[in-house]
């Protein structure tokens, strides 16, 4: 009888098992990184009917988010405006810009713009924009500094983890309630979003639920 | 690591998402509405000073538009579609609760809808009005589901096609010019009973315009057998309302004043509050009930007595002469004088009517007689006299001017086609070609008129046998006007435009009148400023405050207080004849109304069709009802085969009329008498009621309304699945519903913990430290079974509330229902004469939750304030939960009934996929609609409880204070309720109601022994037996004291009351 | 295939019987040979002691699997249950040991195989699908019914003659020498078998 | 010493007629005869019967497939369940599966830590026919989940979400257990195929069998040095399997005995689901055992022996078994708790008596028949009798599961269950995958344990002088070594 395999197959075992190791690995690492919503929904960054630049109308103007987004302290939603709101100032400025042709064209026609959604929660959470206003959490917590992003992108991974992360530890993203729509606040000197956020919470009495009521229904 | 991805452009469309309500369906109809819905430009906006009600664009951007275009495999695009113009008022993602009424043929019902961006999605009670106190029931729940139904989709059509607005408009015109040549003679209408003061209003000026139009109005419940027998007693422009809440001794002969025919929402609540037995000591009324059939009156009776509705008469004589015997009187001698001596009917024991009367008499003024509005004039009338010798007029029994004013009876309309003259007759509303006296071949007749209208919210029989089908709007699309029961003035105004292109009576009423086609409530707020009687300047004022409350403060009429004309009622009592003895071959039939459908107009409801008939559980379709006794004489059964009740299928002739029907055997039903619910077989009205009963009308006469003699049942030999949510109706000796008498009640008021397995339980139970629940609320809800009525109010006020899908017949044979509230009904005592106990089951929130520990996947845990919750997203469908909980409330999509067919479930990815677009528009968006395989229940409406939580956090600010404020919060059952008999509040505040009811003795865990520690509990029913009454049970409680043995003890009366308990208990 | 001196494995005998076997293994045992095998279709009975092998370290690598499994299991419940996301369920205590106890069972079970097969295949260098026995032609029948013992060339006491006289001695038959294929590369781990 | 004393030795011969057990191995078959005889089996053309039964059997398993697509893509509703019976054939199935799972692992691990040598021949087939029956009843839990695709929910991965599983319910032990039993079952039947995978190799005679079982045997080569650490890594297999077959078991009787449904919350529910395990197993072992010994003349291996054991055990375990019901009933009067009483009474009275009664006759009253020694000797009346075992104990898991839950604690709830097609054709199915990789494995592994077999065979003891001085005669004494 002679050898079936050759002499080089004693090599295969250990080549496969390294091999396997290896995918393995990548395999569990590039899930990890690219099939969570850090990966899949951070950087976001369709292009909108209209180039609405937000860090010309925030930082420049100093116009303040709920100029347009006028539901967000009432609503669970927080609205994107209507043309009228564009309109209000735009019959004035920049009438004739052609990069507001779009808003013009709905104005006329009645048709509102089909702006390109970036943020969206599963149907099955229910966010509620005005209890985290309402309370401290500022718009940069979750939407990150868009008074700096001339193309609004998706900045924070939005993910059920990443949410408990702060309804776990509210105190390290909250803030006077008269900052919470600037995003540019940082705590005074001499103190620590940590001791500013333990102070809110005690006072304001701030428990975020944890439990699936809280944002699933 | 940013990327800026482009998205190619492309409309928005694509797939409808778990929750999806954000798609444009491509159908020309719907997109026909959107484009009137939401009128495109701004000008439109400001030329209607209404604007808030020209309402909202439907994708208001809380609603996106899910696409399937995918770019760079990461998200499809979506769309976010703002207002254009911001409406006023409106905050997009914000609801709004407007004031409203649903027009009901005996009196208007004050709600409140709730509109989510411009679509009504719920209807509450008002909680301004007496009559309804934030209470709602059936009908006004399912009410907005017909708003929404696929079936109402309809054109203007002539001769069954399809016409143009502008050939309505020359029609009529040419109406007028007819009708004007002839003074009206040639023109007739026949309308239903909405009591709308503007319909009205218009109606006399329509008459003054036309002098000999015929105007009828038909009802089919509703005869107006009561206003006769009121006018005749009280005189002219008179009726009458039961006061209950003032009456501490009821008798019921044959009138259902907590079913949805006889009563309203002021009986029941009036009932209840005269029932609440909260500590010893308290007044506890006593209703006596003399029924044919077993009602939701009879289940709350204390004394009740089944007997023949034809026998009704000699019962009431007998107990005019018991009463006029424990109370002479000069009037009851004359009252009597003429009346005939009828035998007593058999099996009632005098001494039963005797002691009633003595206890009707003792209670004088605070005692109440009430009888059934079909039934024959002078049984009315004397049953009014006989109130009116109690003394109980203006306290019990309210008499008011009468809110309608006579008009013609469809008999002499029929009359008057059959003499040539009339050449078009305008239906408004109702459906005679299915509900009218089968006497008068409706059908035939209607086509023999040249020409012939009908205007209705839902095309129906009648609809289809018009010239002229005219698409009516629904309540909830138009403005109106209608009249509570107790005479106060409501506002009817619409939430959305009309779905489909419709007109209401009133406005095409004032068409006919030649007036311009209406804009807005311009008529309504003509009538508004008769009746209101306000000086020009505050007119405004008070217009917008009776917009905002929804009803005309101060507008009830005073009631009257008459005496009543005995001698004109004496001469009648001699037509009341005695019932002829009983007779297999020739039974009495009583044609009742269905608890479900009402008079057959909400058979097109998937909610009502799949509500469980309280009494019967019956879903999906009617039947006769016999007794055990009738059938078992008649040779036909009710068999339960693999689960499903299999029922013989009989012939019903009467008057050479037939119908085939299925027979049910019902408890408590009276012998040789038998049931005949209306409102079914009607296949013409839509997908829905498609297949669903028989028609009893078609054995209906004008002459025999409610009850009729001689009828014959014939077995054919075939049988049919019926489909019912409870087949067991005996609850086999086990305490779950408890209950007690006053005076075992006042002997031990905490009588509920000696009994069953509750009198074992060891103390000190728990195995575990359990975790602390540290919530700042503690839900618990408490259900007083004594003032529960079983009226399942609160199964279609949670199914409207929480996106409860319709699953069908033959899935509800299968046992796959979703309701997550059920009332489940015992029948207890003897199986001759049952008597019956309902108890409302949803979640109990067990702070130790069996189902909670089995989840391999953590989709059911327990939130710190004590709800056990349900995340949708989280379930994989393991089931293990339903089988352990022991309640059974837990539900499962066993199929996508949100996304499929329910006659085509079993097709899968073959049948076609998505939900009807306007009933996506009914869902509440605040509830997760579920998908196949998971599983759901009830969650004491957390999507409230948590907006309250937000809106107390979004009130606190900068302040601590979180607490939801006392009594702002109310579940969706318990807002429906209109017993109150469901209490939902906050544990760790000492004097919330729901703390307080669970402090009583009386409180009880069902199936306490388990210690899963229910935050649902129970108060035990307290009934009020009479002991001087013959056969009276009073003793209810059967404690297990330490010292007794088991088994012996379980002594409840082994009872084989019900049909359906047949299997496995030999 | 070409076969020098410098390519040859060892020398194979074959023997009658398990006994017969036993008996030669004992006696090369006896003379201290190291680099030397037997090989049967069966283990036998008592092989062990007389070539001199110790306990089999099996066992240890089963316990550290164990361990590991248990570690793992323990781990694993308390850190999700109790530390990152404790919920209630039926008011249970966030851990204890009862209601974890079958899984850290079934956790240390698997583990403890894994560990197992990981120790038994590290320890017999398998899987090993080429070897030198392969080549003689008679080896066949190890699987089958024959008894074979082989010298190793490398062992120091292995000498071709004196190797084959004492095969010869203790009873061997068809003493046939054994050749090495060459070898297009080291082994991975270690060219020949020894334990 | 023999010679010397031949009369001697007559006289014991005639006295050990009677004293001593049947050899293992019988006829004294030579060891190459065993390797032979076995490989042959998968060696020779396959027979047209094979062809035959692997298509009938193979278009059946067929079936399984295609019910999970329409169930999958449908919904859970395909199946008769409802509430409250959220569980019937799946779970029926499941268990009904894992029970004869059982068997296998008994008979090669605590056999074999007993010394039961007469294992050897019949634990590869039982060992593989472990593997399949957890492979049938795998398909149910994870199938019967209304969102499939989600189940990996069930897995305990770091996600996103950062939500984890709840340890404390006893589905998700079911998946630890399963699994964890599947995987070292299949471990354990593996690394006993090895040597005898080499026999195949080496007595392959094309290039494709040569490179298929020479991988498979992973170079084994029979070396001593391999021996020692295969046996003890065989014995601590062994070792650690004996508690998780009967861990399983209980694992799976904790879904039912730590709920609180009446019927279901019993603590008596382990043993009693291992023994009825082993019971359902081992007659499963001879369903398929007794058919393939006569079609390949396997009774030199297979002995009557063998099945007489085994109708021993069946018949001790169905005794078990029958007292765990009795005991059931008088646990649920002697509580005095009415629901319990109940949910007794109803089992074998109620909508399901015939379900319970069909359980009683063929659990218990069928197996007694092994009192008698002719039911026992003969192997077709063996093989009529444990039919009724293998349908009884589908009935059992169908009496405890259904008939439990559909009339539990609110009658207003109680309900009733029958089965749709998709039921009955997704449990054929199943029985068909079953027995068409049985087919498959008696195709192309060896189904006795040919190494193993050798051991045990008088040849195998170095320390038999007797047989060793004349290896063709036969010893007494060597058997009784064997069996000592």
């Amino acid at each position: 009888m002679a050898n079936i395999f050759p002499r080089f197959s004693n090599w295969l075992p250990i080549k496969i098992l390294v091999c396997l190791t290896i995918i393995a690995a990548s395999v569990v690492s590039g899930m990890a990184y690219y099939f969570t919503p850090k990966y899949t929904r951070v950087g976001y960054q369709p292009t909108q009917p209209v180039a609405f630049d937000h860090s010309l109308h925030v930082n420049q103007l100093g116009m303040d988010c709920r100029y347009c987004h006028t539901g967000v302290e009432k609503s669970s939603h927080s609205n994107v405006p209507g043309t009228q709101t564009c309109m209000n100032c735009h019959t004035q400025i920049k009438a004739q810009s052609p990069k507001l042709a779009a808003v013009r064209e709905s104005w006329k026609s009645g048709n509102p713009v089909p702006w390109v959604r970036i943020h969206k929660a599963p149907d099955y959470v229910y966010f509620n924009h005005a209890v985290h206003v309402n309370r401290g959490v500022s718009c940069v917590a979750c939407h990150g500094h868009v008074n700096h992003m001339e193309v609004v992108y998706h900045a924070k991974p939005h993910s059920m983890g990443w949410c408990l992360e702060c309804h776990r530890a509210p105190e390290n993203h909250l803030r006077p309630l008269d900052q919470v729509t600037n995003l540019d606040w940082e705590p005074p000197a001499g103190t620590t979003q940590r001791e500013i956020g333990e102070k809110f919470v005690k006072e304001w009495n701030v428990k975020p639920p944890v439990s699936c009521s809280g944002c699933h229904r | 690591m940013k990327r800026t991805l482009h998205h190619p452009d492309s409309k928005p469309h694509g797939r409808t998402y778990w929750r999806s309500l954000g798609e444009y369906a491509k159908t020309p109809d719907f997109e026909e509405w959107l484009h009137r819905e939401f009128p495109a430009g701004a000008a439109e906006w400001d030329q209607d000073p209404l604007s808030r009600r020209n309402f909202l664009r439907l994708m208001g951007a809380s609603l996106a538009l899910a696409g399937l275009s995918l770019s760079g495999c990461r998200r499809p695009e979506a769309h976010l579609v703002p207002f254009t113009q911001s409406p006023e008022w409106v905050v997009p993602g914000k609801k709004l609760s407007f004031a409203t009424a649903q027009p009901r043929r005996r009196g208007a019902l004050p709600l409140l809808a709730t509109t989510f961006d411009g679509r009504p999605i719920k209807m509450e009670g008002n909680p301004l009005h007496p009559m309804s106190q934030g209470a709602s029931d059936n009908f006004a729940q399912a009410s907005i589901l017909d708003l929404y139904d696929p079936a109402r989709r309809q054109h203007l059509t002539r001769g069954g096609k399809k016409v143009q607005p502008a050939d309505w408009d020359a029609e009529i015109l040419r109406i007028r010019e007819e009708a004007k040549s002839t003074a009206g003679a040639s023109l007739a209408i026949l309308a239903d009973e909405p009591l709308s003061p503007t319909r009205e209003r218009l109606r006399m000026e329509l008459l003054r315009q036309y002098p000999q139009a015929t105007w009828a109005t038909y009802e089919p419940l509703a005869p107006g057998r009561d206003l006769e027998a009121c006018s005749l007693v009280f005189g002219d422009n008179s009726e009458f309302r039961p006061n209950l809440s003032a009456a501490s001794r009821i008798l019921s002969v044959d009138c259902d004043f907590l079913g949805s025919e006889e009563g309203d929402l002021a009986d029941t609540r009036g009932f209840s509050s005269g029932r609440r037995t909260r500590k010893p000591g308290d007044s506890t009324n006593r209703l006596y009930v003399v029924e044919p059939r077993f009602s939701l009156t009879g289940t709350m009776a204390d004394h009740r007595l089944r007997l023949r509705s034809s026998a009704a008469g000699a019962f009431l004589l007998e107990l005019a002469r018991q009463i006029r015997a424990a109370k002479p009187s000069a009037e009851l001698n004359s009252l009597l004088s003429q009346s005939p001596d009828l035998a007593l009917p058999e099996g009632v024991d005098p001494a039963w009517i005797r002691e009633c009367a003595a206890d009707l008499v003792a209670h004088g003024k605070n005692s109440l007689i009430l009888t059934g509005r079909r039934l024959p004039t002078p049984l009315q009338a004397l049953v009014l006299s006989l109130n009116s010798a109690l003394g109980s007029i203006g306290t019990t029994l309210l008499v008011q001017p009468r809110r309608t004013t006579p008009s013609s009876h469809i008999n002499s309309l029929a009359a008057k086609i059959r003499s040539g003259s009339i050449q078009t007759l305008l239906i408004l509303g109702g459906d005679p070609v299915y509900n009218a006296p089968a006497d008068l071949n409706w059908p035939a007749l209607q086509s023999s008129v040249p020409n012939t209208l009908h205007l209705s919210a839902i095309p129906n029989a009648t609809s289809q046998a018009a010239n002229w089908s005219i698409p009516g709007t629904h309540y909830l699309e138009s403005w109106g006007d209608a009249l509570a029961a107790d005479g106060s003035y409501l506002c009817i105004q619409p939430m959305i435009q009309p779905l489909w292109a419709g007109e209401s009576q009133i406005d095409l009423l004032s068409r006919l009148l030649g007036q311009p086609k209406p804009i807005g409530p311009a008529l309504v707020r003509e009538t508004f400023a008769q009746r209101s009687a306000q000086p020009a300047d505050k007119i405004e004022q008070a217009w917008s405050d009776f917009v905002r409350e929804g009803f005309l403060a101060n507008s009830t009429p005073a009631p009257a207080t008459k005496a009543a004309n005995m001698s004109a009622v004496a001469g009648l009592l001699s037509q009341i004849a005695s019932s002829p003895t009983e007779d297999p071959t020739s039974l009495e039939a009583i044609f009742m109304q269905s608890p479900a459908v009402d008079d057959g107009r909400y058979a097109n409801n998937g909610w009502m069709q799949e509500w469980p008939d309280p009494m019967t559980k019956l879903t999906w379709d009617n039947a006769i009802l016999i007794s055990s006794e009738t059938a078992k004489s008649l040779g036909l059964k009710n068999d339960i085969i693999k689960g499903i009740l299999v029922a013989d299928v009989v012939q019903a002739t009467l008057a050479g009329r037939t119908v085939e029907a299925p027979i049910v055997i019902a408890p408590g039903h009276a012998n040789f008498t038998v049931s005949l619910p209306l409102g079914y077989g009607q296949d013409a009205l839509g997908p829905v009621a498609q297949g669903a009963g028989f028609d009893a009308y078609r054995l209906r006469t004008s002459t025999n309304d409610y009850q009729a003699l001689g009828l014959e049942l014939k077995r054919t030999g075939r049988t049919r699945e019926l489909a019912v949510t409870q087949e067991h109706q005996v609850m086999e000796g086990r305490d779950l519903v408890r209950e007690a008498s006053v005076p075992e009640f006042e002997k031990n008021p905490a009588w509920v913990k000696t009994v069953g397995m509750d009198a074992h339980i060891p103390k000190n139970q728990s195995f575990y430290p359990n975790p602390k629940m540290d919530g700042m609320h503690q839900w618990a809800m408490v259900v007083d079974l004594s003032t529960c009525t079983g009226c399942n109010a609160c199964v279609t006020a949670c199914t409207a509330e929480n996106n409860i899908p319709v699953v069908g017949k033959d899935q509800v044979m299968k046992g796959r229902e979703m309701h997550w509230i059920r009332v489940d009904r015992y029948f207890t005592g003897e199986p001759e004469t049952p008597e019956s106990v309902s108890q409302p089951i949803a979640c109990m929130q067990c702070e130790n939750a069996p189902c909670e520990t089995v989840c391999p996947v953590n989709a059911t845990v327990h939130n710190d304030e004590g709800l056990n919750v349900m995340a949708y997203n989280r379930c994989i469908g393991t089931r293990y939960c339903a089988n352990n909980c022991p309640y059974k409330v837990r539900r499962f999509n066993f199929f996508d009934y949100n996304q499929r067919a329910i006659d085509k479930l079993y097709w899968g990815p073959l049948a076609p996929k998505g939900t009807e677009e306007t009933i996506k528009l009914q869902k509440n968006p605040n509830v997760t609609v579920r998908m196949r395989g998971v599983m759901e229940k009830c969650t004491f409406c957390v999507q409230r409880i948590e907006d309250a939580k937000i809106a107390a956090r979004v009130r606190a600010r900068d302040s601590d204070d979180l607490k939801i404020p006392r009594g702002t919060l109310k579940t969706a059952c318990q807002q429906a309720c209109p017993a109150e008999a469901i209490v939902f509040g906050d544990l760790l505040d000492e004097s919330s109601e729901v703390s307080q009811q669970r402090a009583l003795p009386q409180n009880y865990s069902l199936l306490e022994y388990l210690n899963v520690r229910p935050r649902l509990t129970y108060l035990g029913r307290i009934r009020n037996p009479n002991p001087a009454i013959p056969g009276a049970r009073t003793s209810y409680v059967t404690s297990h004291g330490h010292e007794e043995g088991h088994a012996e003890t379980h002594a409840e009366p082994k009872s084989d009351a019900s049909p359906h308990s047949s299997g496995g208990h030999p | 295939m070409s076969r020098s001196s410098s390519s040859l494995f060892g020398l194979g005998a074959e023997f009658s019987s398990a006994n017969a076997l036993l008996g030669a293994a004992e006696k090369i045992h006896a003379k201290g040979f190291r680099k030397w095998d037997v090989y049967s279709p069966f283990p036998i009975h008592g092989m062990d002691h007389a070539m001199g092998f110790k306990r089999s370290r099996v066992s240890l690598f089963s316990l550290i699997g164990g361990c590991i499994g248990l570690a793992t299991a323990f781990s694993l419940i308390y850190y999700t249950s109790a530390l990152n996301y404790p919920l209630i369920t039926q008011g249970k205590p966030y851990f204890a040991l009862e209601p974890s106890f079958p899984i850290f069972f079934e956790l240390t079970i698997l583990i403890t195989a894994f560990g197992t097969i990981l120790g038994l295949l590290l320890l017999t260098l398998l899987p090993r699908l080429h070897h030198p026995v392969f080549n003689w032609d008679r080896f066949q029948r190890a699987t089958d019914d024959g008894f074979f013992l082989v010298l190793e060339a490398q062992d120091p006491q292995f000498h071709s003659d004196s190797s084959r006289k004492l095969l010869e001695g203790i009873g061997g038959t068809h003493i046939t020498e054994i050749f090495q294929d060459p070898e297009e590369s080291p082994h991975p781990v270690r060219a020949e078998v020894s334990t | 010493m023999r010679a010397d004393n031949a009369s001697a030795q007559a006289a014991f011969a005639k006295a050990a007629d009677y004293l001593e057990r049947q050899p293992l191995v019988s006829n004294h078959r030579p060891l190459s005869w065993i390797t032979q005889h076995v490989c042959q089996i998968v060696e020779e053309r396959a027979p047209k019967w094979w062809w035959i039964l692997t298509l009938v059997f193979g278009g059946m398993a067929a079936l399984t497939p295609a019910m999970l697509t329409y169930l999958v893509s449908t919904g859970v509703g395909v199946w008769g369940l409802n509430v409250p019976v959220c569980w019937a054939w799946d779970i029926t199935n499941f268990v009904f599966w894992i029970g004869i799972g059982h068997a296998g692992t008994l008979i090669s691990a605590i056999l074999f830590l007993t010394r039961q040598k007469w294992r050897t021949s019949i634990n590869r087939s039982a060992e593989a026919m472990t593997i399949f029956a957890v492979i049938c009843a795998g398909i149910f839990p994870a199938f019967h989940v209304g969102r499939v695709w989600m189940a990996w929910f069930l897995a305990p991965i770091p996600n996103a979400n950062a939500i984890w599983q709840n340890f404390r319910s006893p589905l998700l032990w079911d998946v630890f257990a399963v699994s964890t039993y599947f995987t070292v079952s299949l471990i354990f039947w593996y690394l006993g195929l090895i040597p005898d995978l080499a026999s195949l190799r080496d007595r392959a005679t094309t290039r494709l069998r040569q490179m298929v079982y020479g991988l498979l045997a992973l170079g084994w080569r029979g070396s001593n040095r391999h021996w020692t650490h295969y046996e003890k890594a065989y014995l601590i297999l062994a070792g650690i399997s004996t508690p998780l077959v009967l861990s399983v078991h209980s694992v799976v009787s904790f879904d039912f005995a730590t709920s609180i449904v009446p019927g279901w919350h019993t603590t008596i529910f382990p043993p009693y689901f291992v023994a009825g395990a082993i019971f359902g197993g081992f007659a499963m072992v001879l369903t398929l055992l007794i058919p393939f010994r006569e079609i390949y003349k396997l009774h030199d291996l297979v002995t009557d022996k063998h099945i007489d054991n085994m109708c021993k055990i069946i018949l001790l375990t169905g005794s078990l078994v029958g007292y765990a019901y009795s005991m059931e009933f008088f646990i649920a009067w002697y509580s005095g708790n009415p629901f319990e009483i109940y949910a007794f009474t109803n089992r074998a009275f109620g909508p399901y008596w015939w379900a319970y009664w069909a359980m009683i006759t063929c659990n218990v009253a069928a197996p007694q028949l092994f009192w008698f020694k002719y039911c026992r000797q003969n192997p077709w009346v063996v093989l009529a009798i444990v039919m009724f075992p293998n349908t009884g104990m589908w009935f059992e898991r169908f009496v405890i599961i259904v008939t439990s839950i559909h009339r539990d604690f609110l009658p207003s709830s109680w309900g009733y269950f029958s089965p749709t097609w998709v039921d009955i054709t997704l449990f054929i199915g199943t029985i068909g995958l079953f027995v068409f990789l049985f087919l498959l494995f008696v195709r192309f592994l060896p189904i006795i344990n040919m190494f193993e077999v050798k051991g045990i065979t008088p040849q195998a003891d170095p320390h038999d002088p007797i047989h060793h001085a004349e290896e063709k005669q036969p010893s007494l004494a060597s058997s009784k070594e064997v069996h000592a």
